[in-house]
């Protein structure tokens, strides 16, 4: 079950000393990136809270994110509503619906779960491709910031756009890791391992799933919004599974299960990504051997090897093969 | 003294090839004309991957961080919506080498963006009135559906109906979803029109073209469409289904003039390839930038200002652009896939002339300095 | 239109043939995945690098030359996966196998990239089966009915073997406890190698099969992946008769789809994989137990 | 407290309860004997709403819950353990506990206090840990620990719920005859209000610890009665218990 | 006919085993017993090559089998009956018998699928039931079942009475004596005090990975003392 581990807690201190070290001096492109890379790991933290600890691989967070980012922009643009106004709606909107695939996906699990996440998420990409009211394939643009002038800030600036996010990075992992230690966190856990009893005590299991998954949701919203807030023009895109399928990469990248091993994916992601495209157009094909590297080491993801690194240093590591009797 | 130019290209992804023949050729242009401009050209290459916002983050980054004087490319018409905005707020001047939505030089058009390439309606509309011309009556079109499929088949569809035709049916196969095009063949086919007109590109016009044919339609169901459905990129992978399948374009290569010579010949000893309509794009974008400079621009504001007003005659024909929208103004060739000496060759039936785009709501603001 | 007999037959032809494509495909998907658990997304994958190595060696040795030769390229190459990657995951889960073959698209689009370029490619049909032949009052093209007919001869095939032989059961029961099957003295690695490479080689040959009808791309193996798993998935995993079925359904329903519903065309597979999981949520056939 | 009338099931063709009709008083100890296959899982599975019966009624405190789903039961105060292990595999004896008692409590959905550090949790944890013997183990992890440990764990999640009718399924069965001992004590131990059913094979246990005992045999009740008759009848023998006392 | 020699081995870096050693004759039953998490289990699975053995050795016949794969341990005629039943959830229980018995044909005097049937008649009545539904007792029927069919040289049962009704018990006594007395080598785990030493030769007593005790079926039966304080008898 979810616990902060002085490793963890470390290592989140680490990452907020130096992203926010970093905005204070990085140049234009720079900046970007650190708006890019947090913008991913509140998706993948929403992922990894029901992926990782919940064992709902999901493969409509991208259709989640780009509701929420759609939706901001429409609530913001054509409905007139001030920017964080239209952020909540959006997050509720996108916490709305994945509710709704959540109760109904329910029933299905493993392989059938991630394809029926699929069917939701394109289904949702169908709609806002085709839709005129969306700008179909050609998107929608003049997302705007929200106005933090009122206390000092101009969110037009790329600085403190990125530092703007990496507070909202702060805000989703409190709340997933809230979301982790509380009765339905605790439950989530449990379902993943056994969800027939979990029943038979006395759980509402669909509603459960569906709730952990509508937070999870929420949170995909709020990527979106600060997506939409960030490249200030969205595109169906967004919305594709391959959005989801990356995020998914990231989640066990950086170390599924673990909620902070997913950030530290995102940073290797971004940066890695970055890095190899300058070089190469074949980037692609680097990402994937190295994706395959780390899965071969047969560590749970970089941040995973880690921590079992240190478990081993502190005592010896119980290795799960067991002919268990599930 | 210096012009840093920023090139933005799909160099992975399904555009790869057509990154690759404008960059070359893009080159080749500079190497060809650049000389006469008497500066030198940085060229900063940024790798869209055809994403939206991978392009728009490219962009910023050649604006803000590197400082370029000019910026060059833009395949899909998705990254350039993207892109527009900040373009045109930064005022840094873009000339599109390919990206043919008709918004751009219409209702989002700017005096930033000036596209050397061609626009959705414009290769189509004259196929409208000559198909007519021709005696086809009534036609089936199929394209998929997107903006731009939408875009071209509504051009050609208004000018057909205006110039007497009907349009007896229509499908929209979903965007890159579809690979299977029978049932959509069985339904023109059941239609009772002339002939099918349709708009289809990449990998989507090779599987087209040959179902087409192993259908065995034809011979009573002559194809037309937009020249990119046989262009000399990928008709040889389409092999004698193509033949007889009879589209129009703004360039092919087998278009008999000086320039279109030189260009060939240049391009095959550069690369070994055929110049694709990509290709020329990339060339004449080289050769405009080059102009404007000749003109006497330097950076940003005087580039902009002057690369609405090249003129100049290329491989294309007689090229000019538009003042009202910055779109080009070019004639648009007419042509027929046929077996040649060495494969697939385009016969040029007939040249049709230049057209300006209708101005679709572009209000260009008075002229930048 | 849609009174006339004629466009039944014709649009009910096209939906075999997309079915059975399909279930070329996703038939050695499913045995790779249903019966051993291993989630291969390479599938894909495979089935493009059938589709280059058919339209490289067709223009070497004739089409035939690539049909037969293609399948057997995509099963060596199934056989140095197996053994580089997929051997040591096989029990990793299938978290892992996910990522391992994720990886393997993105190596797989650029190394096809790399050799045969950005350009798509195109084969020619067969010269014995070229043109249309008349049918129940239309003409269709032979190429087409050819595919149906590969298509009801690899199930025919795989029934036989699977039902009539004990591999079935062995291999089901290596995929629920391999070592208890191992205990029982079934030569579980040996097993599974080979369903891995026939899987391969299935896929190798719809790769062969589409290469004259559709375009040769990089991307065609990601483009046809998650078809293949709706296919499966709505089918249910590990079955033969769940291949099938889920084939005709998506090919029926695409079809179909396209010509009379033409503007829910994109939702409406979706939909239905949804309403299929939500009614029965391990497919319609799943594998028994 | 619990009564089932005329409950009938099959699986095709096979009959696996056929007009089941029991009643438990409140505080009952019921053992439940028979034969392999005899159907007393299924029974169970239908008690507690796994299974839907083709026909018939059960009822818990008097109301009709035959359409009530599982966890509905459940919240009732209907709880059971398993005749093959259905635990929390990744987590930790503590943490297996902790879950049930939780989720019993009604904390399962909660979202802002963590159930596992409630004081009324750690304290259900703490008792049941003592009654099945787990007390050392509360921090290794379900995986790690020996087959006849996860039985006992097995009874201690059912038990966690602190229910009013709990049904076991052969919770001894695995289990070394000290901890068998040990589990004679618990059922002794346990408060005289709470309604017990148990399936068993262990007659020492059954004939021990039972109020009563109800046979079935090829899904139907062969048997309902006092220990003494049963322990005399001729028919569990031949049936059921063979020539064991001198195996 | 099986000899353990200071066999040490367990889960990843836990060691469960240390040094065990123990040996079965050819033609007798071997009782292995103590309490819960003695390690009886994982001594089974070293046998059988589920686990290595990261110390001593195992040999079965004069030949080393430690290092073996299941596989090839299994054909050279050991039968393993786990505690965990490992039934094929998704094969029939024709199907789960049909492995068995096709691997190891026997052609005189061996166990068939009729047999077997004659001997669990519940079996033959869920021929066509799928492995998962089955009642506890008739999966445990089941992995005898396909144990015996193998027709090994050696079988190695792992608590074979859990679940089963008494009469059964007793029935799977009989027939293991039967089959012991034609010479049949078994090793066994059991819980059941009494029906072990009733059915085995000789007794080893383990406790935290180790041999305790070793000595006759007889000897142990007579010491209560021994019995409680390794058993809690
Ligand atoms: N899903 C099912 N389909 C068909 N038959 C089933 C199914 N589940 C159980 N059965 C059969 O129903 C009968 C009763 O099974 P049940 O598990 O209730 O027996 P039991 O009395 O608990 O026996 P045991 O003491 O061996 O556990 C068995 O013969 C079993 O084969
Ligand atoms: N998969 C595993 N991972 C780690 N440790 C394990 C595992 N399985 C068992 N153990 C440990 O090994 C020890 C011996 O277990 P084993 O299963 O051999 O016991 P046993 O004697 O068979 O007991 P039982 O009678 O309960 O089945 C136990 O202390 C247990 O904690
Ligand atoms: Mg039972
Ligand atoms: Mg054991």
């Amino acid at each position: 079950m979810f616990a902060h581990t002085p490793l963890r807690l470390t290592t989140l201190t680490l990452l907020a000393i130096g992203s926010l070290a970093y905005a204070f001096v990085a140049g234009f492109f720079g900046l970007e990136i650190l708006a890019e890379i947090a913008i991913l790991a509140i998706l993948v933290i929403a992922l990894d809270l029901v992926a990782g600890f919940g064992g709902m691989v999901s493969l409509c967070h991208g259709a989640l994110m780009g509701v929420g980012a759609y939706a901001f922009t429409v609530a913001a643009n054509e409905a007139g509503l001030g920017a964080f106004p239209a952020m909540m709606l959006a997050v509720a909107l996108s916490a709305a619906l994945a509710f709704v695939i959540g109760a109904i996906c329910a029933r299905s699990i493993g392989i059938y779960f991630i394809m029926a996440t699929l069917a939701f998420g394109q289904m949702a990409y169908s709609f806002v491709f085709q839709s005129p009211l969306f700008g179909g394939d050609d998107g929608l643009s003049g997302a705007p910031r929200p106005d933090l002038t009122a206390i000092g800030i101009d969110l037009t600036d790329s600085r403190a756009f990125a530092i703007y996010a990496i507070a909202m990075v702060a805000l989703t992992y409190l709340v997933a890791a809230a979301t982790l230690r509380s009765g339905l966190g605790r439950s989530l856990v449990g379902l993943h391992h056994n969800e027939k009893r979990l029943r038979a005590l006395g759980l509402t299991v669909w509603r459960a799933k569906a709730t952990a998954f509508a937070i999870s949701g929420a949170l995909a919203g709020l990527a979106g919004c600060l997506a939409a807030q960030h490249t200030q023009y969205i595109s169906p895109g967004l919305l594709s599974w391959t959005v989801s399928g990356e995020a998914l990469v990231v989640v066990i990248l950086g170390g599924l299960g673990t909620l902070v091993g997913p950030i530290v994916g995102a940073v290797l992601f971004v940066v890695l990504k970055h890095e190899i495209s300058a070089i190469t157009p074949y980037w692609h094909a680097i990402v994937g051997l190295i994706l395959i590297a780390v899965v071969m080491s047969r560590a749970n993801g970089v941040f995973g090897f880690v921590e079992a690194r240190m478990a081993a240093r502190k005592s010896k590591p119980v290795l799960q093969k067991a002919n268990a009797d599930a | 003294e210096d012009i840093k130019v920023g090139i933005l290209l799909p160099y992975s992804g399904v555009f790869a090839a057509l990154a690759q023949d404008i960059d070359d050729a893009f080159v080749l242009g500079l190497e060809t004309f650049g000389p006469e401009a008497g500066v030198t050209f940085d060229l900063v290459r940024e790798d869209t991957e055809v994403k939206p916002p991978v392009g728009l983050a490219k962009t910023k980054k050649l604006i803000l961080q590197d400082e370029v004087d000019v910026l060059i490319g833009v395949v899909s018409s998705g990254v350039l919506g993207a892109i527009r905005d900040t373009v045109d707020g930064a005022g840094v001047p873009l000339i599109v080498a390919n990206a043919g939505n008709d918004e751009a030089t219409g209702e989002a058009c700017s005096p930033f963006i000036t596209r050397i390439s061609f626009s959705n309606q414009q290769v189509n509309r004259p196929m409208g009135k000559w198909m007519v011309d021709q005696g086809v009556k009534k036609v089936f079109t199929i394209a998929p559906d997107y903006a731009a499929g939408r875009q071209m088949i509504d051009a050609f569809t208004a000018a057909f109906t205006a110039a007497g035709g009907e349009v007896v049916g229509q499908e929209w196969p979903p965007f890159q979803k579809t690979q299977d095009f029978g049932p959509f063949l069985a339904n023109a086919k059941a239609s009772g029109a002339d002939a099918v007109y349709v708009f289809f590109a990449g990998g989507e016009a090779i599987s087209f073209v040959k179902q087409y044919d192993s259908f065995g339609m034809k011979a009573d169901l002559p194809l037309y469409g937009s020249g990119f459905l046989t262009s000399s990129l990928y008709v040889n992978a389409q092999g004698p289904a193509a033949e007889g399948v009879i589209t129009a374009l703004h360039y092919v290569p087998t278009l008999d003039n000086p320039e279109n010579a030189a260009l060939v010949a240049a391009f095959k000893a550069k690369t070994g390839r055929i110049p694709s309509e990509y290709a020329v794009h990339g060339y004449d974008s080289a050769r405009a930038l080059v102009e404007a400079v000749k003109a006497g621009a330097t950076d940003r504001a005087s580039l902009a200002a002057a690369l609405p007003k090249v003129s100049f005659t290329g491989p294309r024909g007689e090229l000019r652009i538009d003042p009202a929208t910055n779109n080009i103004v070019q004639p648009i060739h007419v042509y027929e896939t046929v077996a040649g000496a060495d494969g697939l060759t385009q016969k040029v039936l007939a040249t049709l002339p230049a057209e300006a785009d209708p101005v679709n709501g572009c209000v260009m603001p008075a002229a930048v300095n | 239109m849609t009174a006339d007999l004629g466009f039944w037959v014709l649009q009910t032809l096209n939906a075999l043939q997309l079915s059975m494509l399909l279930f070329l495909l996703s038939v050695g998907l499913t045995v790779i995945f249903g019966l051993m658990h291993f989630v291969n997304l390479a599938h894909g994958s495979l089935y493009a690098f059938g589709a280059y190595m058919a339209a490289s060696l067709a223009g070497v040795l004739g089409y035939w030359g690539g049909f037969l030769l293609a399948p057997l390229a995509v099963a060596a190459l199934g056989a140095v996966l197996y053994f580089t990657l997929i051997r040591s995951q096989r029990r990793a889960g299938p978290m892992a196998q996910v990522l391992i073959t994720f990886g393997l698209i993105f190596v797989a689009v650029d190394a096809t990239r790399l050799i045969w370029g950005d350009l798509p490619i195109g084969i020619a049909v067969p010269a014995v089966f070229e043109g249309q032949l008349a049918l129940l009052g239309v003409t269709y093209p032979i190429y087409r009915l050819f595919i149906i007919a590969l298509g009801l001869a690899v199930l025919a095939v795989l029934t036989l073997v699977l039902t009539r032989t004990q591999v079935g059961a062995m291999i089901r029961a290596g995929v629920d406890n391999d070592q208890m099957a191992a205990c029982l003295g079934i030569n579980v690695e040996r097993m599974f190698f080979l369903v891995f490479v026939v899987g391969c080689a299935l896929a190798g040959l719809a790769g062969a099969v589409a290469a004259p009808v559709l375009s040769v791309t990089p991307d065609m193996g990601l483009q046809i992946l998650i078809p293949t798993l709706i296919v499966i998935v709505i089918g249910g995993l590990g079955s033969l008769k769940g291949a099938v079925a889920g084939s005709l359904i998506f090919g029926f329903v695409q079809t179909f789809g396209a010509v009379l519903l033409p503007t829910f065309n994109s939702v409406l597979i979706y939909a239905l994989l949804a309403a299929v999981l939500v009614i029965r949520p391990e497919g319609l056939l799943p594998a028994k137990g | 407290m619990l009564e089932t009338r005329t409950l009938t099931k099959s699986f095709g063709p096979i009959h696996v309860t056929k007009g089941v009709s029991l009643r438990l008083e409140k505080g009952e100890r019921r053992v439940i004997l028979g034969p392999n296959g005899a159907g007393k899982t299924t029974l169970f599975n239908q008690l507690v709403g796994e299974l839907t019966p083709d026909s018939g009624t059960i009822l818990l405190d008097g109301a009709d819950v035959t359409s009530l789903r599982v966890a509905d039961r459940a919240r009732l105060g209907l709880s059971r353990s398993y005749q093959k292990n259905t635990l929390f595999d990744g987590l930790t004896i503590g943490e297996n506990l902790g879950l049930a008692a939780a989720v019993a409590l009604g904390k399962g959905q909660g979202l802002w206090r963590d159930p596992l550090q409630s004081a009324e949790v750690r304290e259900t944890v703490r008792e049941v840990a003592a009654q099945v013997d787990l007390a050392a183990f509360l921090d290794m992890s379900v995986k790690a620990v020996s087959y006849g440990i996860r039985r006992q764990l097995e009874v201690g999640i059912a038990l966690a719920t602190r229910p009013k009718v709990i049904l076991m399924d052969e919770p001894t069965s695995g289990v070394g005859p000290e901890m068998s001992k040990g589990f004679h004590r618990l059922l002794k131990a346990l408060p005289r209000d709470l309604t017990v059913l148990i399936i068993e094979h262990d007659m020492d246990l059954a004939f021990d610890v039972a109020d009563t005992i109800t046979v079935l045999n090829y899904g139907e009740v062969v048997f309902d009665g006092l220990p003494e008759a049963a322990r005399q009848s001729q028919m569990l023998k031949d049936i059921y218990l063979g020539a064991w006392e001198d195996a | 006919m099986l000899d353990l020699t200071d066999v040490s081995s367990g889960y990843g870096e836990t060691q469960v085993l240390h040094g065990l050693s123990l040996r079965a004759a050819p033609g007798r039953v071997l009782a292995i017993l103590g309490r819960n998490g003695a390690g009886k289990s994982t001594t089974l699975k070293t046998i059988m090559g589920l686990l290595p053995a990261k110390g001593g050795s195992v040999s079965f016949g004069g030949r080393k089998i430690s290092g073996m794969t299941p596989f090839d341990i299994a054909k050279l005629g050991i039968a393993y009956v786990p505690e965990t039943r490992d039934i094929f959830r998704s094969l029939t229980v024709r199907e789960n018998l049909d492995l068995a018995a096709r691997r190891f044909p026997c052609p005189n005097g061996g166990w068939t699928i009729d047999r077997v049937i004659e001997l669990f008649p519940r079996l033959g009545e869920r021929l066509q039931n799928g492995g998962d539904q089955l009642s506890g007792g008739e999966a445990q029927m089941l992995a005898i079942a396909r144990g015996l069919l193998m027709n090994p040289r050696l079988l190695i049962l792992d608590e074979p009475t859990e679940g089963l009704a008494p009469i059964i018990v007793r029935l799977i006594h009989d027939k293991l004596a039967e089959l012991k007395h034609q010479g049949l080598s078994m090793v066994l785990v059991e819980q059941n005090f009494g029906f072990a030493t009733s059915l085995a030769d000789d007794v080893v007593l383990v406790s935290r990975g180790q041999v305790v005790w070793q000595g006759t079926s007889a000897a142990i039966r007579a010491d209560t003392d021994l019995q409680h304080r390794w058993l809690g008898v």
